[in-house]
């Protein structure tokens, strides 16, 4: 009657059960690392970052929690992260494994990119490119931004270069730049194609940094514009029509096919959502993009990118080069715009208030509305937010841009 | 041939800047097009200016109404 | 330092990087297609598929989207589906190909026909059977107008015998003849089933009709009626208890099940969402079903039938016949209708009203739109929508029939 | 032996509507049978003509406004 | 031209297709089993699990249906159960096996067991804690309740043991018991981990039980209690602040985390919904989970679940055996909770009305309104509900520890 | 050696019950603490009864009304 039991349950004594219970506790698996313990790969891992190295990540979870909570950091998208990763970093129950919920959850739609891309949509069905079609050319602010991109892939690989500490490939280095682009879909689009091993940290530094542009982004502004600079009254923007709105996504996307098709699967994502809103006869798919579908794939997108936060992974000296060449990224994007458009101001035209060339580094629409409050402590009539809003959209069509000449130079 | 990373990373943002402002410049351009094309040939009808206008207004009081209730709703 | 580097990068002149960006340009793949290119399926391509055929089907999908926009023409559905034709044309891309993002929501749901499915439930919660309840006999009407599926079907195979140009087999001949079903889900599900190489010309011509039923009916209605035949007043319609409608979704699956247990999919997936909708008792879940679920799928279905528009798939001479026999089938099926109630009024009982006939074809509810809108016409006060509604969902029923008859012919 | 399509074509054809017409009648003739056995014995309850009509017309005049200034909102 | 199609149809005479038309009949199936049809598994079925049994199954869906709609059962699980059970009943259609689209449901999301997960999250977000942390020493009662799930896994061994009829395993008894747990996605998950050959059993009997549960519990509770005790008055709970609830889902987790990991599938996912909802700043993500996203999962759950109501699997000797153990479980655990409740009476301090000891079962919230209108038929001023949600909730995490506890015996 | 499934059942009570309550009593010591230290240190500042309550209530009452005439409008 108990033969097919035997094969699968072994009877003990009591006292061995019990022993068995606290060895199968957290307390007992942190303390005495199990020598068979394997990473969500099936790879070995260091006895530091089964016991104390978990440790450490479950109170830098705990961390986030209190920036996203208290100081209004990107909650959306790092309390997901911040507890999927609390949950990839438990002994024992294994729930960023292949089996665990988080692990599935990954393979369901991260490694194949497929969260970013439905991000990136309902973020299009988001955003209104009416600022950016009344006045073009701050177009070229959201490109100078991407230096910040750029600049920061040279920077990473100095550092591996003459540095004995790092030493990341040039897929890694240029996983790490797009960082600069400051869009979180982006920025895990990429990572997860060149880089999936630094997805953890690439994400939190990204999402940390958009919510730290408040702070990071005015002393730069400050420091590169004179008080005249800071004051001019830029022009009404003009009426755009629906057609024009209508057809600008559409224009965009061919563009990027005629140029660059490595950078149609993010553009083409972004301008169908947006292109859905703007024909007005489809609202409740467009709802649905900017509501249901937007969120649930946050939650799931934040656990999955959370389960790249165990120890194993994050708690290496690449997590601090990333944070370092993150706000690296930041500052020189930030700075490349404003100086563009001084650049821009050399020219004949309606002037451009620099203020607002710190938008291109796009953070939607965190950074428009910091070249707006910055702008307002000079002269509390400027109004530069609408002016900030075209280069902060640009910054969006720069970065995937600059993601499509990533993606095709490592194809 | 040992490769130089830092070269490397150099003709990347040369290349990459190159293809973003190339990108975002034609962009410009055929956007400035459109918009010209539009506004020449499919103009915007113009909205009249009539009495709808003070019933709609009414209709927006009534909404914000609604939408300051529901929100307030939401948050309580 | 630089060892797993060179495995995977490796190191080119700056003028070749040039060069090699151009050789990666959309335009330069459009101008010079590549040998190596395959299709989604992995199979080679013609240089015309590859090149002009991208540039006019790109045409054609803005075409979908000009009739989808300005003239009403099912967007919901068409604009998805344009959408995913547009990415799906793109060179280099490979966004319809199995890594790409169409090509994984295609392998999602739609290979495993799932999103046609629950597309079903959705619609199936959205439906009234109320007007079927109270006039039973009209279904015949939806019956009758099914001979839009097998007449069609007739006329495919004859196409395939007697002319060089096709070589229909069986198979494709009926997954094209449901188109005379007038319902997306259904000729999405059979084409799936039965010939998937032929899904996306079948779904864009299926939802293509069905958008101009109000031009396509009223010719051929008129056409068989005589002015008193259209004057006919139907009598009111009576009451149907809550529990009528509670019990007939069940009934009709009762009946699938004893009779046609190969239509049960397709009628239990559209009964169970009426029945959870007639039951009262759980509203939070019909709700989700008319909503955030149908959206979802309908963003999802669309994009991965798009990635069917593919030139190499969709310019082919079969797409033609297609489009032809389906408009054949909306007309055929459109006058067997009507010719059908003129046939019920040689019976005695109360007269019907052969407009309604037309709305056999189901496309609900624009078909009993017709009906009524044409009835008023020679009678302004003769309301036929309700009469025609029941014919309407009846012809939703018996398509899924026929559909399963197809089904189990070939299983 | 070759087989000739259009011959199947009609064979499926004659099938298929017999299948069609014969499903559909079976369902007219068992939802009359539903029909008349709910009404003997399962009859919905009377809906009582009350004063409370009067309220409902007004909560559905409310709710008609509100509609349609969420509708316009929507579209506004 | 017709070489291709050869292959794939065999042309035949008319009265043959009609034979075979009837002889694809669900009636022909049912009254002449097919010898070479199998279960969803692949396996051979018996001949009456083939005919009547499929029939009995039918019949039980509809007694589902009326429970469910006429007496308010658990509608929202058990309608979409049930609906999974008719479908996975109907002969030839194969809509449970690996191809149907109940089997692909079931292989999304049910084999994996990220379904409860899900639902976990969504109930997470819906649950209140401030009853619990204004007197946690009520959650003890939530865990003598889980004497149900123990009690009955003992009575499971001995029914295996010294009756004939019964042999279950040790898995198999504790998948049972756990139904004594009275939480749905908790059963579920167990049961799916342990012996996913008896989940539809088990989640019939364990939503059934739940719906039950005013029929079950009140004799138990007045049986075990004395006039007095039924007419005892709780002090008035203490307002809890926000910053308490916030971080007790947290605590718990850690605690989990410290001393059962086992258990953090599942605690993790209630707390992450929880916290979510109680940070106040992603009410965005939190309405989705309480609302999109678990209306999908349960209609998918749901119909999952209902396709392991097939009839070889269910008309078995065991299901009567787990319907006997279920409801012993939900009566022992009832009493257990009582009993506790008068034991902590024998200590000093606030007296506890044993009417609450019930709703430790959790089964919430339903248990705490039992409990309440229990209370109110002795003392029609004495309002237990809050007092009662306190032993309720915690009897979710209770049976969550329960769980863990079963887990990690059979890891 | 035969295995006794009553024993191994007795002994999983034991085990999983003893876990269970040493899961909720460290839960419930561990909550007081928490209780204790967030009310010392960490103290809610007293909600302001202020004359906003008033227009707060109406709010309320729109909510409601809105609320139950959607409601009612669902269902109808
Ligand atoms: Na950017
Ligand atoms: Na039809
Ligand atoms: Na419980």
């Amino acid at each position: 009657m108990t033969t097919h039991l035997e094969e699968t349950y072994k009877a003990q004594p009591f006292m061995d059960m019990i022993e068995g219970f606290l060895h199968s506790t957290g307390i007992d698996a942190l303390m005495n690392p199990r020598a068979n313990e394997m990473n969500a790969h099936g790879e070995p891992i260091s006895d530091f970052h089964k016991s104390w190295g978990r440790v450490i990540m479950i109170l830098i979870t705990f961390l986030l929690f209190y920036l996203a909570i208290a100081r209004g950091f990107e909650p959306l998208l790092l309390l997901p992260i911040g507890f999927g990763g609390l949950l990839a970093n438990i002994p024992l129950a294994g729930i960023g494994g292949d089996t665990g919920f988080l692990g599935i959850i990954y393979h369901m739609g991260l490694s194949n990119q497929l969260f970013p891309i439905l991000i990136f949509m309902g973020v299009g069905a988001m955003t209104d490119f009416g600022p950016l079609l009344s006045n073009p050319k701050t177009a070229l602010l959201g490109g100078a931004a991407q230096f910040g991109i750029f600049g920061t892939l040279v920077g990473a690989v100095v550092l591996s270069e003459y540095t004995p500490f790092f030493d990341f490939t040039l897929q890694q280095a240029s996983a790490i730049s797009i960082i600069g682009g400051a869009d979180g879909p982006t920025s895990i689009f990429i990572a997860t194609n060149l880089a999936p091993e630094l997805l953890g940290a690439i994400a939190v530094a990204s999402y940390s940094y958009m919510a730290m542009v408040p702070i990071i982004q005015p002393p730069i502004m400050k420091a590169l514009t004179t008080d005249a600079e800071r004051r001019i009254k830029m022009t009404t923007l003009r009426h755009v029509s629906r057609l024009e709105k209508l057809v600008f996504p559409i224009l965009v996307l061919v563009l990027a096919i005629l140029i660059l098709p490595d950078a149609t699967p993010l553009i083409g994502a972004f301008m169908f959502g947006n292109f859905l809103k703007e024909t007005g006869v489809v609202d409740r798919l467009s709802d649905t993009m900017q509501n249901a579908l937007i969120n649930i794939v946050t939650i799931f997108l934040g656990l999955a990118v959370g389960s790249k936060l165990a120890a194993d992974q994050f708690l290496v000296p690449d997590t601090l080069a990333i944070l370092l060449l993150g706000i690296i990224a930041f500052s020189v994007g930030t700075a490349a715009g404003v100086i563009m458009a001084k650049i821009m101001n050399l020219f004949p035209g309606h002037k451009v208030n620099p203020l607002i060339g710190s938008a291109g580094v796009s953070a939607v629409p965190m950074a428009a509305r910091v070249s707006n409050k910055v702008g307002m402590e000079y002269d509390r009539t400027n109004m530069l937010l609408m002016h900030a809003m075209g280069p902060n959209v640009a910054g969006v069509i720069g970065s995937a841009v600059a993601a499509g000449i990533l993606m095709s130079i490592f194809k | 041939m040992e490769t130089n990373l830092v070269v490397e990373g150099v003709k990347f943002m040369f290349l990459g800047m190159g293809a973003v402002f190339l990108f975002l410049a034609l962009m410009i351009v055929t956007m400035n097009l459109m918009s010209y094309i539009i506004h020449k040939f499919f103009p915007e009808p113009q909205p009249s200016v009539k009495s709808t206008v003070a019933p709609q207004e009414d209709n927006k009081k009534i909404v914000a109404a609604i939408t300051a209730a529901i929100a307030h709703h939401r948050q309580g």
